[in-house]
């Protein structure tokens, strides 16, 4: 066990499994030598070799377009995506290629790539490093979604990833990279070293997609979030004191709509939270799921506490950015009901 | 600015239309024989010349000259010329088929059978070929089971990929031969990374990538060739240039300024132009890009210029936007009757034997076909629904198991 | 008045505001002398000329980026996309330029550009010629959505997006191109010139965006639909005698909600349908938006009637399809709760 | 396939890393004068010899020579100087201001600040400018006011931009200058469409586009390149080659094979190669290429040399991958620099105008930064949120008036 962030976690991951398979490699902008814009792949290339993690030319296509070529020899390619913004260039290859290759060769050739990617706000990264496209994934099938909360289960779920056949977009909240954050901007930034999940075990170990976890018990209202905003859903409920049980989902798709369910039954009301702006995000989908297995259970309408419909401003950083404030509000809207 | 001249907007236009006499004045061909063939590690840098000429060995008599000469025993000729007539029969009753409404799509590869068939015979088994929908005889020169074919084409119980595709997108991983898809482009960046992937595990095999000429303006072909000159993969990007693309003459896709092989200039790669419709030229150019890659020497962009001699696909009809008798007189000719000439040439062939090869390989496809026929045609037969929830994911999650059941399977 | 199909329509829309602006230009994979794979272009080029509706080389993105620098220059461009599955090359270009460029400049550039693309089923076109990727557009602000169900809204539409300084996309449903089609593919197909739409004004006219049209009133339960699903709802309530009310929704973004909230207060009851697959489409969005504002009102779940969550198999299409049995499955699900 | 040798996987490295002595001895720089300037109007295939020569006028002494020699006047000359140092002069104090937390990023162009002022003269103030982050020097030469840059770096109540953009990440659709964003690359063919606009209004506009030389490996930069040959769109499509792309050297993107410039020839465009660090040279190059497209010959592409002489943005350490002084032995020099030399040796400059110029420009850039932080700092100041709704749409919708009303305004 090592006290580790996020992003020492994910650099665990990525050397767990480049010294257990030497058919895992990683390459993206900036990965090799330098070690990533944000130090993710430190260390690598200098230790597994200049060919196991290198640079790449600045095309996202190409980058996953590589990947899906050397997943079909039969190689685990993870590639970096330097922001979540820069996927969309490589979104046809993502969708068109990726997703399809099993289902329309009738299983001749699949796709074992791991795609990651630093996703998300509170950065001050504005509308172009700040993307939280989560809903364009999860509508795709054959794609299948991961974002971690905190470092235990970025390793876990990242080597799961990692070792899976089928293609995994693995988005990695980038505010928390360095320490947990729940959306108090005021107050002083807290460290990954102080929070238990940070205990993380040097070796291999897997957190399987597809499972949430209860990450606050509750019985009077249900909370669903993943990445950063598990921190900030954490920091309502605390705040506001309201009994409300929290599900980090950790895979979008998979979903564990078991959990969810079992959940809603239970608390009877229900609010999503997601930083993606809110139309036609992954919240709508969980509110119909919701609504459909849960409908005469539920008392008040499922509440969305989403980012604007709008791009992600550089100054409006905290107006834009779903905090506790917004998610208390929604809290009570729905325990209270019409 | 005073007096700034008015600008116009250049939109490309084929020097014929439906109507006109045709006219492919504006192909530069030079004689068989008169391109050089420079050593396969030669530098990029010394073979800028090399996308302006058009390597050709068979001459108008039929004889196969100049340095370029692959210098095939007969019985590989034999066996190409019978990999291509083999397609065009087989191109033939298929199309016939969808005018019998047994499908809903087919593609010929009419006049263009030499640019898979040659280098389908230069590649190793273990090699990997990432194709267009018109290299077909790449599998043909394989013998890839044309009841297979046929299923595939019908959709019905016996197809390989489980009535998932559209006909003639094949997938056939045993023969070395890549799962194609409606997408134009996006798998040309595949051979790349399946190549990179050949070199950086040590191995030594290669990979051949097809893409045509209109799609060449995709992103995918440039981000292929950006990569492939980066890291040096060991692949041949082909263009195979027909001249059209449904409807739309190659000025549109930009060759009226310059030939598609001097694309390759950009990034430092050969560029080899070549003769398509010359299985000897095809063979060579395809040899000798394999020869570089296998000796780490990267990749080489080869245009091979060709024609498209029949329709887009059986949705189109060209004689809305070309002349009718345009494939009449295209100046290269057809890859079939000139390598047949040829060998007729070196008497190692004759009209007798090319008939009866003919006859056996319609019955061969006759046969094929009956037998897909009997397991049925579209609509009539096909795999079990099923099969629409399997190979989403390697294992379904709850989303596929529920519908699966909703629909009753 | 003419009677026209929906190829009739749109190719009068183009000509119509080609004549009328000379800043109105088309232009698209084989859409000029050829007049387009479905021949919606027919004879622009001969009558406006080889400048106004040309071919393009096939690049999607560079079609939308083009589009989009002649639209900051003054025009008012309208591009095709061959297939809405060809799209997803110039997705990064509608997303990060043309949605975002009126806002990040201050309104100082935008784009006023038209995406025309077929899409959507029922033509065994398998999986590349099939697709329905509007969930993909209506996440992203500051794209407008637009799915015309008949010759008389296509045309009425097709004016108000190519006159609208957004970017909007125009979807066209082409198994409705030469007649209405319900779902019912072992019946003889039907012409539109038995359709009451069908009859077009041969001038202008416009079909504001943002309004949706209530295609038959009801009591008993709301269908949300759009395309050709509206045609398979009226088909599904017809043959199963439900008392139901079809909102064709017409735009998704903008969304008519107003009409969509006062219809299922009224019946209580919702069924969503369309052709895409359901995980994160765009039924979600209406799910989320009616259990919120009808949460009250609501006696049974809603239930949504969708494309698979596979790629669309050519084999298979009648078995993909969402067609009138599955509708009226839903319906009675809804009508009979629990 | 018997024997076989196995493969290996090219990886590019730069031929120092921190620690070593810097060596730019693989960056071939002809003498001043040596390359040959083509009439405007030569056909590409004429011109394929081009992007193997740099243009260059400034020599060693500091002489203009040559035929690229643009011969401008001496005031011409000193207003070039002068919007040089006020960038360079302005990039200092933003900088600083970014370490002093005034704002969150800022993006110097030191070094490569002839790329955007000579052309910013050359055009036309209805022509339009494409830029990348690093030509803030387009704007500086047409004397866009130093206070919006700061309200627009601070993002405060003033901003032109609302508070919605990075810093940086101008618009200045009076100056001729399009909206810059985050994404690379995707504004590259804009240029080319807001050409082709041009030329088919018939009018006389004609636009200039920059891309970085890592950029050109993103599929936009081929659609760009590929549209503005077959609709000849009247266009200067420029690639600043600054040798790096945040931590990754131009071998990375395809460097090491051939040059930047070459990538032109695939397209049949001309493509110049020009020493980006001689004022003169930079000048003529693009007037040539303005002249070009003006007179309806066409796309030129240019790539100019030069170098990233600061880290990458305020992010960026760059002696983590590269030696420290690496800059410092850049062979082309400073153009500032060796434009100040010229105009000396040209009897039209001296020490002490320069310093006065120097002095007078610092206290410009220093009002207007007191003046923006006087309105405000990023965080201090802020347009009203209401702006975060506006300009969605034209005119917003339900989801927009919904929104802004819950979060008060
Ligand atoms: C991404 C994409 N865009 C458009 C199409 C529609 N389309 C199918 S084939 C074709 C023409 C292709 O021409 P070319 O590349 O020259 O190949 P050829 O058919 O001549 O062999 C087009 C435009 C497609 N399938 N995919
Ligand atoms: C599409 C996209 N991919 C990646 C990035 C991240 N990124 C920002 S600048 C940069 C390097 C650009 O290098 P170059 O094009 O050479 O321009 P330079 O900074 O040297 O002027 C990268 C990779 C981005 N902004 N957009
Ligand atoms: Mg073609
Ligand atoms: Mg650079």
């Amino acid at each position: 066990m090592t006290t580790m962030t996020m992003i020492r976690a994910i650099n665990s991951a990525l050397d767990v499994m480049m010294s257990r398979d030497p058919d895992v490699l990683v390459f993206g902008e900036d990965v090799g030598y330098f070690g990533g814009v944000f130090r993710v792949t430190e260390g690598l290339a200098a230790k597994h070799g200049p060919t196991r993690c290198f640079d790449t030319p600045i095309s996202e296509g190409g980058i996953i377009a590589t990947a899906i070529g050397m997943g079909a020899y039969g190689l685990r390619p993870v590639a970096e995506i330097q922001f979540a913004d820069y996927i969309l260039p490589a979104y046809d290859q993502l969708v068109s290629e990726a997703a399809r290759l099993r289902y329309r060769s009738g299983g001749e050739f699949w796709s074992p790539i791991t795609v990651r990617s630093p996703y998300g706000g509170g950065i001050f990264g504005g509308q172009t490093h700040s993307a939280s496209p989560e809903a364009l994934f999860a509508h795709v099938c054959g794609l299948k979604t991961v974002i971690p909360s905190n470092p235990y289960d970025a390793k876990g779920l990242l080597i799961a990833a990692i070792e899976d056949d089928d293609p995994v977009i693995f988005m990695e909240p980038k505010r928390i990279y360095n320490g947990p954050f729940d959306g108090r901007f005021e107050q002083p930034v807290s460290a990954w070293a102080r929070h238990p999940s940070s205990e993380v075990p040097d070796g291999h170990y897997v957190v399987p997609l597809g499972k949430a976890a209860i990450v606050r018990g509750g019985e009077a209202i249900t909370v669903l979030a993943y990445g950063t905003m598990v921190h900030v859903a954490l920091a309502a409920a605390a705040e506001s004191g309201a009994d409300a049980e929290i599900i980090d989902l950790r895979s979008i798709v998979p979903l564990d709509l078991d959990t969810i369910v079992e959940s809603v039954r239970k608390t009877r009301r229900c609010v999503v939270v997601h930083e993606a702006s809110r139309f036609a995000g992954f919240g709508a989908e969980l509110c119909a799921l919701v609504q459909e297995r849960c409908f005469y259970h539920l008392e008040a309408p499922i509440e969305r506490v989403c980012g604007w419909d709008t791009p992600y401003p550089h100054a409006f950083e905290w107006d834009y950015f779903p905090g506790p404030s917004r998610v208390i509000a929604a809290m009570q809207r729905a325990l209270r009901g019409l | 600015m005073k007096n700034r001249q008015p600008l116009s907007l250049h939109i490309p236009t084929p020097s014929t239309r439906p109507g006109d006499r045709p006219d492919f004045s504006h192909i530069a061909i030079p004689p068989a024989g008169s391109t050089r063939q420079p050593d396969v590690l030669t530098p990029g840098c010394e073979m800028r010349d090399m996308p302006f000429g058009l390597v050709r060995v068979l001459d108008e008599a039929g004889d196969a000259v100049g340095p370029w000469n692959p210098r095939l025993d007969p019985e590989t000729l034999q066996r190409g010329l019978r990999a291509m007539m083999l397609t065009r029969n087989f191109d033939s009753r298929m199309f016939q088929a969808h005018r019998q409404g047994k499908t809903s799509f087919y593609m010929t590869s009419t006049g263009e059978e030499a640019l898979g068939a040659a280098p389908s015979m230069v590649l190793e088994p273990d090699d990997m070929c990432f194709p267009t929908y018109r290299i077909v005889s790449y599998l043909m020169a394989r013998d890839y089971p044309l009841l297979d074919m046929v299923n595939q084409i019908y959709s019905n119980a016996d197809d390989p990929l489980k009535g998932r595709q559209l006909p003639v997108l094949y997938s056939a991983r045993k023969y070395g031969f890549y799962s194609l898809s409606g997408n134009l482009g996006t798998r040309f960046a595949h051979a790349v990374g399946w190549a990179m992937a050949s070199a950086y595990k040590n191995d030594s095999k290669i990979a051949i990538a097809y893409i045509g000429e209109g799609t060449t303006a995709e992103g995918d072909f440039h981000e292929a060739l950006t990569f492939a000159n980066v890291f040096r993969a060991p692949v041949i990007l082909c263009i195979t240039n027909n001249q059209w693309a449904i409807s739309s003459f190659q000025g549109i896709a930009g060759g009226e300024a310059t030939t598609f092989a001097a694309r390759a200039l950009g990034y430092g790669l050969p560029g080899l132009r070549v003769d398509g419709n010359d299985f000897l030229a095809v063979h060579a150019a395809t040899q000798w890009a394999a020869e570089r890659a296998r000796s780490n020497g990267g990749a080489t962009v080869i245009e091979f210029v060709t024609y498209r001699a029949g329709g887009h696909s059986t949705s189109d009809d060209p004689t809305r936007y070309r002349p009718a008798d345009e494939a009449a007189h295209w100046p290269l000719g057809d890859p079939i009757e000139r390598l047949k000439q040829h060998l007729i040439g070196l008497g190692e062939w004759s009209e007798e034997r090319h008939q009866a090869l003919d006859a056996e390989l319609k019955q061969a496809v006759r046969t094929a076909a009956k037998q897909g026929e009997a397991i049925g045609t579209l609509g009539q037969s096909k795999p079990s629904p099923a099969e629409m929830f399997t190979d989403v994911y390697k294992t379904p999650d709850w989303r596929i198991l529920e519908q699966r059941q909703e629909l009753g399977y």
